[in-house]
């Protein structure tokens, strides 16, 4: 795939249209269908066509899994944080009537904030697995060639100390 | 007859349950498996949204005209979060089946389980050994 | 109108029941490919068509996301084809061959 | 009767999928099969009114479900060992789906308004939707204002499988001690082998 030209390109062209069509649905949920959990997912789609399309390790670079891991927790954390916010203004967990004091933009604000914390974990999320599952071949190359070295360097290690390097040896 | 015409829906949703039903009972297969199951899952989810339908009804959302009437939004809440939480339910499945897979070097479940048996016994043949 | 619509309706079921034979009879695995390539446009279409003979024709954003996801798909199934996995090359094995 | 007509034919046609799909043996073409049924269900679900639904199931069934399928069969076999069909699970299946047959009778007429589930909570939230919240899309107002408990439960669930599937796939692994076409079980054999043939030596 990376040395098509036209996929390339077509995917260069769809890759930011699809996330602005992510932020479309997300933003326009309360008005037509959509909402945070199709939002995310859609974002998530667009992420992975760019690993598809340019390779996993350049889709890690662009969106790096440390931040990814920190935008599943934010999501699950401005989902509750909403909620915190509606106690501390004097209502019970979750009631946005608290927020603002016009009852209507109140909600929308609360729906808002929770609806985006849903949109992010979600992608975070969808992100994360997609990573995990088309990086396990790597994963596990890598952890081996760690490992290997490892038992090299500990077996050159007990070599010089003369001791055997398996436990089976021994007896 | 006209019964069944009435209620079609309900009647097809339970032979697409029984089909998936089937898969995750009787296939030896783990991606099959996990296939049956959304297949069974998929079957949960049109029984729900076919009992939030109203006849001449439209989508909940609304158009600001006082006659129209809205099907069911419940179903359809309950179902959208039942979908998402599906999939990240499928993929732990998937993953544990990836894991299987790298342990047993077969993904057929009673071949897994013939391999935990041979290892099962050598582990007591040899926690035997020392004493024999 | 709304015969028109009818008759529609039905010229995509018939093509779809054509593409899933295709589906599930196809040879190759790019028969198959092609052929839930091809049934997802043709629920594109369908629910197109739909909305329109429904009379709320808003819902146009879920065609416009099918078309979207089923490229998406298709793409993915082709790269799996062509490198055996989703993920990156890993040169220092063998490669697995296609299916 | 057209929205009849469309939603019968396109339920039929999620059957013959299914069946289909629950009898080829090659893997490859089970995953194209079900993403074929959830492209198929979403439009199943437009018919029926669940707009919100489709959107979803449409992302997530034939996107993303596809896609970790896709990822999951570049890892394990591709071939399904062929399997007679088993007398006694389709016994059972064939049994449950009878006896819910059986209760079909009992549940309101399909699209009948009167039903209890439309008469109870519905009306409230489509009015209150309108009057309290603002929000002209019910099932938002619903997911994010009404049952906002619900939907902070769902998004932990799907926060704890991401960290599930994290610690299973991309976590400390045993599998790199193997060497090349070993698995785990020849490993602990070999290592039981090894106790045995050096108690042998001791003795």
């Amino acid at each position: 795939m990376q040395d098509d030209p036209v996929i390339r390109v077509v995917a260069k062209v769809l890759i930011p249209t699809i996330m602005l069509f992510a932020l479309y649905v997300q933003f326009h949920g309360d008005y037509g269908p959509g909402g945070g959990f199709q939002a995310g997912v859609i974002f998530a789609a667009a992420l992975v066509l760019h690993a598809v399309v340019f390779g996993l390790h350049r889709a890690r670079q662009v969106w790096p899994m440390r931040y990814n891991l920190m935008g599943v927790s934010a999501g699950v954390l401005l989902y509750g944080g909403t909620g915190v916010w509606s106690m501390l203004a004097g209502a019970n967990y979750l009631d946005y009537f608290a927020l603002k004091a016009d009852p209507k933009a109140a909600q929308h604000l609360g729906i808002l904030l929770v609806e985006f914390g849903v949109g992010l974990t979600v992608a975070s999320v969808m992100v994360a697995l997609f990573f995990a599952f088309a990086g396990r071949l790597t994963h596990i190359r890598l952890v081996a060639k760690t490992a290997a070295h490892e038992t090299a360097e500990a077996g050159k290690a007990a070599a010089d100390n003369g001791a055997p390097a398996r436990d089976g040896d021994a007896g | 007859m006209s019964d069944i015409a009435a209620q079609w829906n309900y009647y097809v949703v339970i032979v697409l349950m029984m089909l998936g039903f089937y898969a995750v009972i009787a296939r030896g297969n783990m991606v099959k498996k996990m296939v049956g199951l959304n297949i069974f899952q998929t079957s949960v989810f049109m029984l729900y949204i076919s009992v939030g339908k109203i006849d001449g009804g439209t989508a909940p959302i609304l158009t600001g005209d006082a006659a129209s009437v809205y099907s069911n939004p419940l179903p359809h809440v309950l179902i959208l979060t039942a979908i998402v939480v599906g999939v990240a339910t499928t993929a732990v499945g998937y993953a544990l089946i990836i894991r299987i897979h790298e342990a047993y070097g077969t993904i057929e479940d009673d071949e897994v389980a013939a391999l935990v048996d041979a290892d099962q016994e050598a582990r007591e043949r040899a926690d035997a050994g020392p004493a024999s | 109108m709304s015969l028109w619509f009818s008759i529609v309706l039905v010229a995509i079921g018939v093509s779809l029941l054509l593409a899933l034979a295709r589906a599930a009879l196809g040879p190759t695995a790019f028969d198959r490919v092609l052929a839930v390539n091809s049934i997802g446009t043709l629920a594109v279409l369908a629910i197109c068509v739909y909305g329109f003979f429904d009379g709320r024709p808003e819902f146009l954003d879920i065609a416009l996301l099918y078309a979207l996801i089923n490229f998406i798909g298709t793409i993915s199934v082709l790269k799996y084809f062509r490198a055996g996995t989703l993920g990156d090359h890993v040169p220092s094995e063998k490669h697995r061959d296609a299916p | 009767m057209g929205m009849f007509a469309v939603n019968a034919f396109l339920i039929f046609l999620l059957v013959i999928i299914a069946v289909v799909a629950l009898n080829v043996h090659r893997l490859f073409a089970l995953v194209m099969l079900s993403g074929a049924f959830s492209l198929t269900a979403a439009a199943q679900f437009v018919v029926l009114d669940a707009v919100d639904v489709a959107f979803t199931e449409a992302a997530v069934g034939a996107g993303i479900s596809t896609v970790l399928a896709l990822a999951t069969l570049s890892l394990v076999p591709r071939e399904e060992k062929p399997h007679a069909i088993a007398p006694l699970p389709a016994l059972i299946a064939v049994a449950t789906g009878a006896l819910l047959m059986v209760s079909i009778g009992d549940l309101p007429q399909f699209g009948a308004a009167d039903a209890p589930v439309h008469i109870h909570v519905a009306p409230d939230y489509i009015s209150g939707s309108e009057k309290l919240i603002g929000v002209p899309n019910v099932v938002t107002s619903v997911l994010a204002s009404y049952r906002g408990y619900d939907t902070l439960g769902e998004t932990v669930v799907i926060f704890t499988a991401a960290i599930a599937v994290l610690l299973i796939l991309a976590g400390w692994t045993r599998a790199p001690h193997l060497r090349d076409g070993e698995t785990e079980n020849t490993h602990i054999a070999q290592n039981a082998q090894d106790r045995e043939d050096g108690q042998k030596d001791a003795g």
